[in-house]
């Protein structure tokens, strides 16, 4: 079946290259004619290759068209399929070949068709947005039909062990996302404490203090932080980090499992430290010259320059990093996964093992396929509130970093 | 484009849910069973019970063709199989497996009984009067004072799982049996009462990686984890089992029923699409191959308590008889 | 003329004080750069030191007896019965071989694992497969040590450690120095991390259905984001009316490329499985939900990309009668080619280290096949970095690790590439 | 002059959002020759000159009204498409903009785009005739393969004007096509665009009074959105009528 | 002029990278009195400018050599506090740059990072009487807690210089300071640089000749990176030596 369909999607690219080719001949000839026949000067309104590409395109749009309705229509007739296909695409050939003529304006509608081609690209980003969304909300319904709503966002306990079976006496579930919640918050804010203050000062050393020279290798160094898999940050802070700082408390004599708030959330730190420095590289580069050489000609130091002209006036673009990388954090998945546990305690102590929104969701959705327990549709649910979150947070933060990104290019 | 030959409905590759107990013991089959025949196997551990839910959902090319599972199936979901048009299941014990409470190798050794386990773990308990209150202990030494002074936290499988079920079945209904207050319940009471886990952060679902509850075990030294024999016995070096009314968790205890806590492991596969999934049929001898599962095979060699050599000959009747009646 | 108040001695202590406020605030600045660079120099050395031993492993060369009696009769001797000869008796033979003296049942299993079961008996049968004419001869063969044995060797487990926490027991250490005298145990290049699939057995595990899955995931994943990011960014930038529309698809993309990566999980959860019916496990699916993660980042480089092209070009095309379409896409999309291929590289090493996404569509499955088309059942390579570090097994670290510096390999030649694109295209301006 | 009208232009008002850059010019300009536009920065020149082949449309916010007819046909009439337009009058910009290709496939884009030629041969020979008229044939016809932007200033603008020339324009507009290049190129370029303009009608921007005076036959100063004065270069440049043109003209505004 | 020597400069030459931006200049200023810098664009007078308190550091790449001898002190010294340095030559830019503060807070700025004042009290006195120096006092005092960038382009320009009064320098430059000013507020500025005359150096680098002529005592100009012509004021205007100076002040070149 799947190499029938593939047959067919060849046919139609044939038939639409062979329709390009044939048109476009056809116009080429009747243009030579036309030029031989006298020297009258009726220019040709469209380049014959633009009467063969609008032969292409219409015949692929009409095949490719018939592909998709007899794939959800009528998923079994082959035969039908391939027969309509090459009629619905003899056809469209046909209509733009009684078109060739001078004054027709392939070339128009062949853009006409780019165009729409390119608006159709652009609406996927709009679909994919629509696309999470409803999925989100759809499932979320479901589990909100069992939980309500105001249990889930205020509940204490998190506990999602529901029977799989009718007859099997399981537990009632305890759906309260609070300790979630929190946990994720615990984890974002030590990402935060370390990346913030580190990633700031970073972006303040490199464009205040470094050399050029020192500037050129540093950054890009940095820049390695970023585009290492997240994966690999989980394996680190599982394998190297959370041992550490155990050995480190203990000797100190506070015990701390090696799956700690506190191991996952440094390493996260360490891994959102470039996304904070180069969005405030951007933002203290956008700060006016003119502010910077005001200071300085007062006699200010480079550091109360930094903090107290410079850095009040980056504030908003300043936040705006941190915000984005608040949305970064609470939406990290694998760190998380591997090195922060799953115990959802209601705890404020990051030494102890916590779970986040993404934790949870992987441990409700890895495994079980099945699709309507109350279980994995809280997986949904917890996304739908991971999304909000970090929707509101990129959308203020996307709004003024956008503003500064702006300010640094004009 | 009539070129292309008429492909008949086969699938090319031989999925396998279930049982995370038993996800070691198919993986490795599964590896054995490529070996030698080149067939694909493609094994995802969901919890015995996500396993039969997922296996009889229908028997489209989708669907699981092989369910393991740390219990057997229920009625409940050999109904739904058969509501899906599900005839024609097998069922194959490959061997069985005790459930251990560990904690890590350093840690202190625990003692307990199924009492002890019922009273810490379940969501109602009887208190002073026998009647039935939330489950108030917060450490061990308050059940039983030669216990450790940590706090109750322990790592258990998720209701998917049928070493869950199993765990539930033996020892929380075995340990409240032994109480007294609890004999004067209802039967359906009874039931709530000893199926029931605590939901208040005590006993927290692990999800189905018993490798990663191994590691969480080495990591918080306070923890205990319920998990199958065959994990404890390829991890001897990271933790220990605690012993139960008195009997350590080995495998002699546990092939001679010393053990308390032990339960047998099933393989289930679907009769039905042995038609349709080359190597599917051989696939279910290969897990009751002699090479497999005899003693001295290679599954006992990863922890798999085997069956008694009749029980298992009985087995091998039964599945390669299907073969006979099926092709 | 008065001594500035400047030049006071007050002035001259107040000074002293603010630059020690200076230095200290350098000094802050130093060590943040210092602490970014010393995480990462932790992190790879932390990886190198536990995954470089990987790339070697331990071999035991033994005396094979190809015993005809393991073998079916020749009559009946086909690839299939040849595959389910009794390899293990076999290879009992030739470690037992090695050692005459061991007789009791208990001991010999010791002695057996002291090599990889599987990984001898696969052996033997490959090579009576490809040539039954052995059958019956005498055969050297090198084959992997267990894993316990093969970390015992490199170092990894402590033989100081008592008996009872090791799994590898005092008289295995006696036979393997035997061994090692008698040079029977050799340490090679560790080729079947690169060429194996998936495998219970560490020693025998390798990366690569899962590169194959992950190079699967990646060219679907290109093949569906780069035009929808491209001709999405064309169409913002040069045709789509300056509305708030536009604005509001802006603003929607930017934010698609924050969206954490396990929303687009769920999503492909919820439409593609649930909705569509396609397999749970299978790359087509995995780049699908991966194209849409990376489709927004490379509208971004690519509108930066058609951004930086001088306006000059399209007013130099529009001027001597070309089309604005013309003018697009035969002056201006070329020019910012180099952009936008270094933006779309980038964006593939993204979707090359997303795991996150994966494990919501069942890409976290035992898989013992290397995947050949877009619908086999697969894994990815971090996913399987995932798996291998949740497994309990000493001798899967080092090899987790090991796959991380593989995968980290990978990503970096991708990056060097880009850069190089980069500067190669870049200057032909 | 007696030549034919080229040009009429009616009340020509062009306003980018809320700023009317063009306050109603009225002009005719002739068939053949040079017309020269002159006046202080800001003053509407090149809005004007962007009217003449419609290139103010692709500038977002750019609204035209009034009327400009070429050869008694409305330019702007929306049945007209201002792509056949453009290819009727050619344009060369103040940066000389060769596109990042070869010399040949510069000159040879336009013939390209609208099918003028059929065979190799036949474009080759235009590619040729283009760049000899265009007065740089003798430098580059043994390095037609190079990089367009590879060239010196003053043949890029001489490049450029050869891609114009390769469609056969009838008009060519300049803006400033002479303020990016050294006195020596700026030299070899009125020496063109004397040669030009016996075949083609050209209208230049230009900031030199100098250059307005040698190249252009008739000169209009523009002020401020209005055309100020129009009339024979000769007359413009010894004895306006006009006060402020005066003032311009000797340095004394601008 | 018979007053005291300022600053005593010696073959001051600043190159940015390969360019030499300023070829060896000589020149004494006065202690008290208004200098002008006059020259073409890019001819270098920011550039000399910024030497006098060393704000070229602040720029990747500049160089310095050469001598600049304030009070008999080389600022260029090593051992010399940029800072310190700073804090005794103000500076005012073209275009007014308040911090995004309160008026108050950027008057109190400076005098706040130098430790000038110990009590609240003092503070007020200082701010005040700085915004009185600068003439700002009267339009602002009742909204000292306002933004300085509310304010209009002038009262920024007046608001900087008390900024810049307020930690009593020496010496103020001032590049261009009207340049951004209306006409109204460029008489006051003029007025308030003649006010402060009497108690400051001041240097000021201005493209109007007009204003040169009207508020400077002594007049330099510099051409391509040379001092060409340093003389009292009316002299430069009325009689230069130099040809070149002439043609500038006139209007023929630059
Ligand atoms: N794209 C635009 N958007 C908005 N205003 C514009 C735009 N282009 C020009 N203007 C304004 O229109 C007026 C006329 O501009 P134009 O470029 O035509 O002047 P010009 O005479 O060519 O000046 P110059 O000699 O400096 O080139 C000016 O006020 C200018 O600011
Ligand atoms: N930061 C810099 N980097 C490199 N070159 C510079 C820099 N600043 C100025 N220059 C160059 O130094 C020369 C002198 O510049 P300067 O700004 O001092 O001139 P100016 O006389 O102030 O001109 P204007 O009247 O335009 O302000 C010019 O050629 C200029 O291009
Ligand atoms: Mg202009
Ligand atoms: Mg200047």
């Amino acid at each position: 079946m799947e190499i029938i369909q593939l047959y067919t999607l060849l046919l139609i690219g044939v038939l639409s290259i062979g329709g390009f080719a044939y048109n476009r001949n056809v116009a080429r000839a009747s243009v030579r004619a036309l030029r031989q026949s006298g020297p009258a000067e009726t220019r040709w309104h469209s380049h014959p290759n633009y009467h063969g590409y609008l032969t292409g395109w219409s015949v692929a749009l009409v095949g490719f068209g018939l592909f998709i309705i007899f794939n959800l229509v009528f998923p079994n007739q082959v035969a039908l399929q391939t027969v309509s296909i090459l009629l619905g695409t003899s056809l469209a050939g046909l209509l733009v070949f009684k078109k060739i003529a001078p004054a027709f304006p392939a070339r128009i509608y062949t853009e006409r068709f780019i165009k729409t081609t390119l608006l159709a690209l652009s609406g996927l980003a709009i679909l994919t947005t629509f696309g999470i969304v409803f999925s989100l909300i759809f499932e979320s319904l479901r589990f909100f039909a069992d939980v309500p709503l105001f249990d889930f966002l205020t509940g204490l306990k998190w506990s999602p062990q529901t029977a799989v079976r009718s007859d099997q006496i399981g537990s009632s579930g305890a759906f309260g996302a609070v300790p979630v919640l929190l946990g994720t918050f615990i984890i974002m804010a030590i990402a935060i404490g370390v990346a913030g203050p580190v990633g700031l000062m970073i972006a303040i050393y490199l464009s205040e203090y470094a050399s050029r020279r020192m500037r050129a290798i540093v950054k890009p160094i940095i820049e390695i932080l970023a585009g290492i898999p997240t994966v690999v940050f989980g394996f680190f802070a599982l394998l190297t980090v959370g041992p550490a700082i155990r050995n480190l408390t203990d000797a100190l004599g506070i015990a701390v499992p090696t799956q700690s708030a506190l191991s996952a959330g440094v390493v996260m730190g360490v891994m959102i430290i470039p996304l904070i420095s180069s969005l405030s590289d951007d933002v203290i580069n956008a700060v006016p010259r003119s502010l910077r050489d005001g200071a300085y000609a007062l006699g200010a130091t480079k550091s109360e320059t930094m903090k107290q002209v410079i850095f009040p006036s980056a504030l908003p673009g300043i936040m705006a990093a941190f915000l984005l990388a608040i949305s970064r954090a609470i939406g990290e998945t694998m760190i998380v996964v591997m090195a922060a546990g799953r115990a959802a305690n209601l705890t404020g102590n990051p030494f102890e093992s916590v779970t986040t929104v993404t934790v949870q969701i992987v441990a409700l959705l890895t495994g079980g396929p099945e699709f309507d327990s109350t279980k994995t549709l809280a997986a949904f649910a917890l996304g739908l509130v991971l999304f909000a979150i970090t929707l509101i947070l990129n959308i203020i933060a996307l709004r003024t970093v956008r503003k500064y990104r702006e300010v640094s290019l004009a | 484009a009539d070129g292309g030959p008429e492909s008949v409905e086969t699938e090319n590759s031989i999925r396998v849910v279930g049982s995370s107990t038993v996800y070691p013991f198919s993986t490795k089959v599964a590896q054995e069973f490529r070996n030698k025949t080149g067939w694909n196997v493609v094994v995802e551990s969901t919890g015995s019970g996500g396993g039969h839910r997922a296996f009889c959902e229908g028997i489209g090319p989708n669907t699981p063709d092989v369910t393991s599972s740390s219990r057997p199936q229920k009625p409940s979901e050999s109904k739904l199989c058969q509501s899906n048009g599900i005839e024609n299941v097998v069922e194959i014990k490959i061997g069985y497996d005790g459930i251990v409470v560990a904690n890590a190798i350093d840690s202190p050794s625990m003692d307990m009984n199924l009492s002890t386990l019922y009273l810490g773990l379940a969501k109602l308990v009887p208190n002073a009067n026998c009647e039935m209150v939330e489950n108030p202990y917060e450490t061990w030494n308050e059940i039983d004072p030669s216990l450790p002074d940590t706090k109750i936290e322990v790592y258990g499988p998720s209701p998917t799982s049928g070493t869950r079920d199993a765990f539930v079945e033996i020892s929380m209904e075995g340990g409240a049996k032994t109480l007294d207050c609890l004999a004067n319940l209802g039967s359906d009471d009874f039931r709530v009462a000893a199926h029931t886990l605590r939901e208040d952060g005590h006993w927290i679902d692990s999800g189905e990686n018993d490798n990663a509850l191994v590691q969480t075990l080495i990591n918080t030294p306070t923890a205990i984890g319920v998990f199958g024999y065959s994990f404890l016995d390829q991890n001897t070096d990271k933790v220990k089992g605690a012993r139960i009314n008195g009997a350590e968790p080995t495998f002699e205890n546990i092939a001679t029923g010393h053990y308390p806590v032990a339960r047998s492991l099933y393989v289930y596969v679907k009769g039905d699409k042995m038609g349709s999934v080359p190597g599917l049929h051989d696939f279910a001898m290969e897990f009751v191959s002699d090479e497999a599962s005899a003693p001295g095979g290679y599954l006992e060699k990863i922890g798999l308590v085997p069956l008694m050599p009749s029980e298992r000959l009985d087995m091998r009747e039964a599945v390669a008889h299907l073969s006979a009646s099926n092709l | 003329m008065n001594v500035s108040q400047h030049m006071s001695d007050k002035a001259r202590k107040h000074l002293k004080s603010r630059y020690a406020k200076e230095r200290r605030f350098r000094f802050y600045g130093l060590s943040a750069v210092l602490f970014a660079i010393a995480s990462l120099g932790w992190l790879l050395l932390s990886l190198f030191a536990t995954g470089l031993t990987a790339f070697q492993e331990h071999y035991v060369t033994l005396e094979a007896e190809m015993t005809v009696s393991a073998f079916a009769p020749p009559d009946q001797r086909s690839v299939e019965t040849l595959r389910i000869a009794d390899y293990k008796s076999i290879v009992e033979n030739a470690i037992e071989a090695k050692f005459p003296d061991v007789r009791t049942a208990g001991e010999k299993d010791l002695l057996f694992a002291l090599i990889s079961e599987s990984g001898a008996t696969d052996h033997l049968r490959k090579r009576v497969v490809r040539n039954p004419d052995i059958i019956g001869s005498k055969i050297v063969m090198t084959v992997p040590t267990s894993d316990q044995v093969d970390q015992l060797l490199k170092g990894h487990i402590d033989r100081n450690v008592p008996e009872a926490r090791r799994q590898i027991s005092d008289q295995q250490i006696l036979w393997l120095d035997d061994l090692r005298a008698r040079g029977a145990i050799k340490k090679k290049f560790n080729s079947i991390l690169f060429f194996n699939p998936d495998s219970r057995d560490p020693e025998l595990a390798g990366i690569a259905s899962a590169a194959v899955g992950s190079v699967m995931i990646v060219i679907i994943a290109f093949i569906l984001a780069l035009p929808i990011g491209v001709g999405a960014a064309i169409y913002l930038d040069e045709f789509a009316p300056r509305n708030r529309l536009r604005d509001w698809v802006e603003i929607n993309i930017n934010n698609l490329a924050a969206v954490p990566s396990i929303i687009f999980g769920l999503l492909g959860l919820a439409v593609f499985i649930n909705i569509f019916g396609f397999q749970r496990s299978i790359p087509l699916v995995g780049g699908m939900v991966l194209a849409l993660r990376a489709f927004p980042t490379i509208v971004i480089a690519t509108r930066a990309a058609l951004r930086s092209v001088s306006p000059a070009m399209v007013d130099g095309a529009l001027s001597l009668g070309a089309s604005h379409v013309q003018a697009v896409f035969q002056q201006k999309v070329p020019q910012a080619m180099p952009g936008i291929l270094t933006g779309s590289i980038v964006s593939m090493a993204l979707v090359l280290g997303e795991t996150a996404p994966l494990l919501m569509i069942g890409m976290v499955a035992f898989v013992t096949e290397i995947p050949t088309t877009v619908t086999d059942p697969a894994t990815a390579l971090p996913v399987q970095i995932f798996l291998w570090s949740e497994s309990p097994e000493r001798a899967w670290s080092e090899r987790t690790a090991a796959a991380i510096l593989i995968l980290l390999a990978i990503l970096m030649t991708m990056n060097a590439l880009a850069i190089w694109l980069r500067s190669r295209l870049g200057k032909r301006r | 002059m007696t030549d034919k009208i080229k040009f009429k232009c009616r009340n020509v008002r062009v306003q980018y959002g809320d700023l009317e850059a063009l306050h109603g010019i009225d002009i005719d300009i002739a068939d053949r020759g040079v017309t020269a536009f002159i006046g202080p920065s800001g003053c509407g020149k090149s809005t004007f000159l962007r009217a003449f082949n419609r290139m103010n449309e692709t500038i977002g916010g750019a609204k035209f009204s009034g009327q400009i007819l070429m050869d008694g046909e409305d330019i702007y009439d929306p049945s007209l498409d201002p792509v056949l337009l453009r290819a009727r009058v050619g344009m060369v910009f103040q940066k000389p903009n060769p596109f990042p290709k070869s010399i040949y496939d510069n000159v040879a884009y336009g013939p390209r785009i609208h099918g003028l030629t059929e065979t190799q041969a036949e474009l080759d020979s235009l590619v040729e005739k283009s760049l000899r008229r265009a007065g740089l044939w003798e430098e580059v016809k043994d390095r037609l393969t190079e990089q367009g932007t590879d060239l010196s200033g003053g043949q890029q603008q001489r490049l450029v004007i050869a891609r114009a020339i390769a469609i056969s324009p009838e008009v060519i507009l300049m803006d400033e096509p002479a303020s990016a290049l050294d006195p020596i190129a700026t030299a070899r370029l009125e020496a063109l665009i004397e040669e030009l303009k016996t075949r083609y009608c050209i209208i230049i921007v230009t900031h030199s009074m100098a250059q307005a005076a040698r190249v252009s036959d008739k000169t209009a100063f523009f002020y401020e959105g209005d055309l100020i004065e129009y009339d024979d270069t000769e007359k413009i440049f010894t004895n306006p009528d006009n006060q402020r043109t005066q003032d311009y003209i000797t340095g004394r505004t601008g």
